[in-house]
């Protein structure tokens, strides 16, 4: 898969434009992921949607609005020099087949099978907290996009064990895992006395999740050795960074430090990193990727 | 770069302690929040109706330290929610989000349409008393003419205001009037005073001020400045008239700044909704240069409807 | 179930000395629940067992060290003043029938089992995940105690799905739950490469996991309707807790917060508690219980 | 009340910059940490080697700015490994914990065994050249004896010291020689300066100093107090020498402190596991005023083991 940088956007986040993401991807994103789509454009949920809670974590229930996949795949028809990873969210495998279909002639680097996010029914983590229908979903998307471009698929933390849902996605043929999702919460008004998202239940994000992201990115590399593992959540810095490829990542994630940060966080991650292994004399990201497995 | 400054990103409850009738379908709601009362001009903020919904809106002078507003104008199911809160009843807000105004010194024409002057009275409270100011505002009709006298009032107070042109803008803003005989742009009042802000009206149906849109007078006001070119132009309101102003501007080589609305969630430059072009609407603006926004194909062209979809304005 | 307030100190928070549970009490604690205790005494990890993520965050792996039942039973037996709930840990209904006995002679107002802790082998989680054997123990729990305690049983974030683990419960016949224990974490050091735990995984507290905790006591209010629930997780300060009560809970616990703030917390929480239902002309905390469910 | 101060609850890498042998048994690390440098007397740390265990220890004066230390001794597994750790070598730190001592004015009786010096080091840089100092340090044998030379150092270097007195104690502190004739009590040299700090040290085999240790000798220096009856006696090291120091200064009336030791797991009061009565140790600790110690039941007699158990010292 072919990635300009260990550090990319993370599906959901300013994943609608193809302009932002050139501007992101000359900041030094090393790919960009979609805003999940689906078959047909959503509208999502009504507002609030997006909460901060002041301590670095995210409430969000957007509720998968997007543009759906055709639109979307006329909008990055043009690119060819920004590495696009398609996100998709469904319920079934066909849904799946007919979106991988839409993107036939755009040059996509991967899909991502969104089966994690913890606030719409009947997709995301519905799907992945069943692993027969996850290995035969990744099977189909396997089968879809062909040679042309490698499925991850992104888990979370739902209502089963989701060590299971990534080996039934490496059943199915994923070529690589992304972890974590946002995870189910929410947030109520003391003074108003009531839910705040219009949806009550949404996904945190951010530095709350970091050390329980990082904790599922080493228990898959544990667990399952060779699967290429892009970790995701909570990172803010290029040390968070580190930590998740020690953990065993080959590529990381960020997304909600982009509430807090400029664009050109994904640059000064990438600087931070490659000072890093300077100051530790490691030539190859390669060559720390789970090193902390090791002791 | 780490954003700096007070910023509240979980709603927090506050009372509104004020409602003040601006048009038929136009309030303003005062409230006591000193984050929000300390926002520069041009901010905007989240603004949660519990039981409806939650919408951007410009965050409004008000007298009273720690105090800030809104107006907003009753349309669709969320403003008409936000326009129905009355005094005592509370509404969460969270913010100020997005870039203010570049102030510049001198010569400034701030041209609004409806509830784009929101902003724009912020704006007039962080300028000089030496600047000499030009406020032109649009409305559809005499009725919906609103902030008229507040502008007024907002150019006199400005701190050590020399020249007394509170009366003469009393009477005269009302009026719209405007010569430009001899290359002379004059207001109105024929006040021999040197004259630091005057107050423009114009409405569709001429039942006030001069008749027609403001971007039909715009040329003519820009052209015939006696007092000298802008330094400035500043606009918001709807983006088609935006659009012409910036020509404008541009074409005079004034420098010119719009403020942008569009389909907002988190207001922090997370989700993406509100992208135009490469730009992050609520981060990056709400306030762009003219030079820039000429350059975004979205500009005056198209917004992302709430699926992202790309539509017409 | 008798609590003098509805603040209560969590399980394994300064829980080993009856002379800090009369100065707890005395700063305004409803009541304390012990550390989990075992059949026999446990030294639990090697340190590092605790630390800060400076963010009000919290990692531990303490591994349950604790003088066991009997050690336990004769420090508090001389105990009538204060309300202590005793937290009870174990693998087989015979376990936790053995320690129930110990109590005998106690004035213990409730047991909570705990059947979440996310770090320990064997027990807490492992537990929880599996509902048949949750509904064998708190029969059994609920036997052994008889009329004389009533039975609590605590839930969190396992591989399975927690509702379950409370049906079971309340199939087994739980007089209420808790919800929620640590989140499963992990943190690791960049410069040192390693994780930082002794036990490398541990978990989560503090005001990282408030909306998760919330979320869970809001969904097991609403599933599970009349069953009392114990809040717990990232509470600091009265708003948090009015958060809970709203949310579902009837009374609440802090732990990670005694980190931050002197043991005065349970009186400023208190105080917090009481204004704001002056404030919102409340007369009596159960009539704000779960209000936020009507919104 | 939130706890204020710099404090780090994540263990912070740092290199050791330099190693002092101190004794056989006993060593100082080196190494720059800006929050620990400017942490109070008596503060402790968590201090993390990697691979092997996290252990609480006091945080040591060293010299130059940003500059903090440990000083160990050798004994377990945990303590080895931390002795063991050259320069160049990581450990991780987290802190700095606990209270610090109320540094009184006037003066000042200081008792330590051990490492337990390394706290009342810090409280000497925290003393006013005013200040009349006496430091009595315990140990087995003359081998075993450290912190002589620094005591003396540290004495004499308090800003503005004017007593000239830093070659007396060079040359007397080894002695430790101590004489109470007519109710005088005088420190060995003969000086007739007014001393304003002396260093006393006692061995239990009487290789140097004074034989005996600290306690058989503390009556006697705080009877025969020439300059005056002591305002405050502070204390660190064995809780049973601490004990009988306790109950010796509340016999004389005189204000003291001591320093506890507990295992600790997390060091900000939420394990536990320091408990000592109603006091947890490390939050409301470790230093404890005399009198309140005597309030406590497990003072002098038990600490909890790693099970939470009451275990006789
Ligand atoms: C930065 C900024 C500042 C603004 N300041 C003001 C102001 O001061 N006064 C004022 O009256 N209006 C202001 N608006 C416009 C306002 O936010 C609404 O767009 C407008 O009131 C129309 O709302 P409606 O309920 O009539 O929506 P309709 O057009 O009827 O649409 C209804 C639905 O769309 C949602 N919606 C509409 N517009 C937006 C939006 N921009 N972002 C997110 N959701 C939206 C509503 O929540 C609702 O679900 C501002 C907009 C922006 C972007
Ligand atoms: C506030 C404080 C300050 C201290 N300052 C110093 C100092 O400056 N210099 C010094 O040499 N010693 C100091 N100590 C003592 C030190 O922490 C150890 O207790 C001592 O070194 C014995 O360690 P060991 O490895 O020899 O443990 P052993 O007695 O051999 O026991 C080994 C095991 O017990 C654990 N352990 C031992 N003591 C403790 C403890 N107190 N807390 C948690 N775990 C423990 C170790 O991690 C190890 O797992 C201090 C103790 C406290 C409480
Ligand atoms: C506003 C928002 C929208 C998101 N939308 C999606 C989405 O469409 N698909 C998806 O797989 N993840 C989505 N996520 C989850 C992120 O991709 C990411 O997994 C999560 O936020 C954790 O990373 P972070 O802590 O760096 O934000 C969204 C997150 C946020 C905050
Ligand atoms: C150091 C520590 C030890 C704990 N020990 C126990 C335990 O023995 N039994 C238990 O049920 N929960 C234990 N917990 C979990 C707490 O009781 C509580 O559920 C959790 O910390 C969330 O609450 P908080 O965020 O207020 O700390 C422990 C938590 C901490 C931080
Ligand atoms: S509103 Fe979310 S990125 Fe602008
Ligand atoms: S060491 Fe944990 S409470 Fe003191």
């Amino acid at each position: 898969m072919r990635l300009d940088g260990p550090v990319v956007l993370a599906s959901g986040i300013l994943g609608i434009s193809l302009d932002v993401f050139r501007r992101l991807h000359r900041s030094g994103a090393g790919a960009v992921v979609t805003k999940s789509l689906s078959k047909s454009p959503w509208t999502g949920y009504a507002n609030p949607t997006v909460i901060g809670l002041d301590n670095g974590g995210w409430l969000n229930a957007v509720g998968l609005s997007n543009p759906g996949a055709q639109n979307f795949a006329d909008m990055i028809r043009p690119n060819r020099e920004i590495p696009i990873i398609v996100s998709l969210v469904g319920s079934t495998a066909a849904e799946f087949e007919y979106m991988i279909d839409k993107f036939d002639e755009c040059a996509v680097v991967a899909y991502e099978l969104n089966m994690s996010c913890p606030h719409v029914a009947k997709v995301g983590l519905e799907v992945g907290d069943d692993p027969a229908l996850v290995r035969e979903i990744v099977g189909a998307a396997k089968q879809a996009s062909g040679d042309s471009a490698p499925v991850l698929v992104k888990v979370g933390l739902g209502s089963s064990n989701y060590l299971d849902t990534v080996g039934a996605a490496i059943d199915g043929g994923a070529d690589a895992i992304t972890a974590i999702n946002t995870i189910r919460s929410m947030a109520i008004d003391a003074e108003l006395q009531r839910p705040v998202l219009s949806n009550r239940f949404g996904g945190l994000s951010g530095a709350p999740i970091k050390p329980i992201a990082l904790r599922c990115v080493y228990e898959i590399a544990s667990r399952f050795g060779d699967i290429p593992i892009m970790g995701c959540g909570g990172i803010s810095n290029w040390k968070d960074a580190v930590e998740f490829i020690l953990a065993g990542a080959s590529a990381v994630q960020i997304g909600s430090v982009l509430g807090e940060e400029d664009v050109d966080i994904f640059g000064r991650i990438n600087t931070g990193i490659t000072e890093y292994m300077e100051r530790k004399g490691i030539d190859r990201l390669q060559d720390m990727v789970g090193h902390a497995q090791r002791r | 770069m780490r954003r700096d400054g007070r910023i509240r990103d979980y709603p927090e409850a506050i009372t509104v302690e004020e409602v003040i009738d601006e048009t038929p379908t136009v309030r303003t709601l005062i409230f006591s929040d000193d984050i929000m009362s300390s926002s520069m001009p041009g901010q905007f903020a989240m603004v949660w109706v519990p039981g409806a919904f939650e919408l951007p809106m410009s965050i409004m002078t008000a007298t009273g330290r720690g105090r800030a507003a809104f107006t907003v104008r009753r349309h669709g199911d969320a403003s008409t929610a936000l326009y129905n809160i009355r005094r005592g009843e509370s509404i969460a807000v969270r913010g100020p989000y997005g870039n203010s105004f570049d102030v510049r010194r001198g010569r400034l024409l701030l041209v609004g349409g409806g509830t784009g002057l929101v902003p724009l009275m912020r704006l007039v409270t962080h300028t000089n008393p030496d600047d000499d100011i030009t406020i032109l505002m649009g409305a559809r009709t005499a009725d919906e003419v609103f902030f008229d006298e507040l502008a007024s009032d907002l150019l006199s107070a400005r701190r050590g205001a020399g020249s007394g042109n509170r009366d003469d803008q009393g009477s005269s803003h009302s009026t719209g009037d405007y010569n430009c005989g001899a290359g002379d742009y004059n207001y109105g009042t024929g006040s021999e005073a040197p004259l630091r802000g005057r107050v423009i009206v114009t409405t569709d149906d001429g039942t006030r001020g001069k008749k027609g849109r403001v971007t039909d007078i715009l040329d003519a006001i820009v052209d015939c400045s006696a007092g000298g070119k802008f330094d400035a132009i500043y606009t918001c309101g709807p983006e088609v008239m935006m659009y012409k102003i910036v020509q404008t501007a541009s074409r005079h080589g004034i420098f010119v700044q719009a403020s942008l609305e569009r389909m907002m969630k988190c207001g922090v430059g997370i989700c993406g909704s509100c992208a135009a072009g490469p730009d992050i609407v609520c981060k990056d603006g709400t306030i762009f240069d003219g030079r820039h926004l000429l350059a975004n194909p979205e500009f005056g062209f198209t917004y992302r409807d709430k699926s992202g979809i790309p539509t017409s304005w």
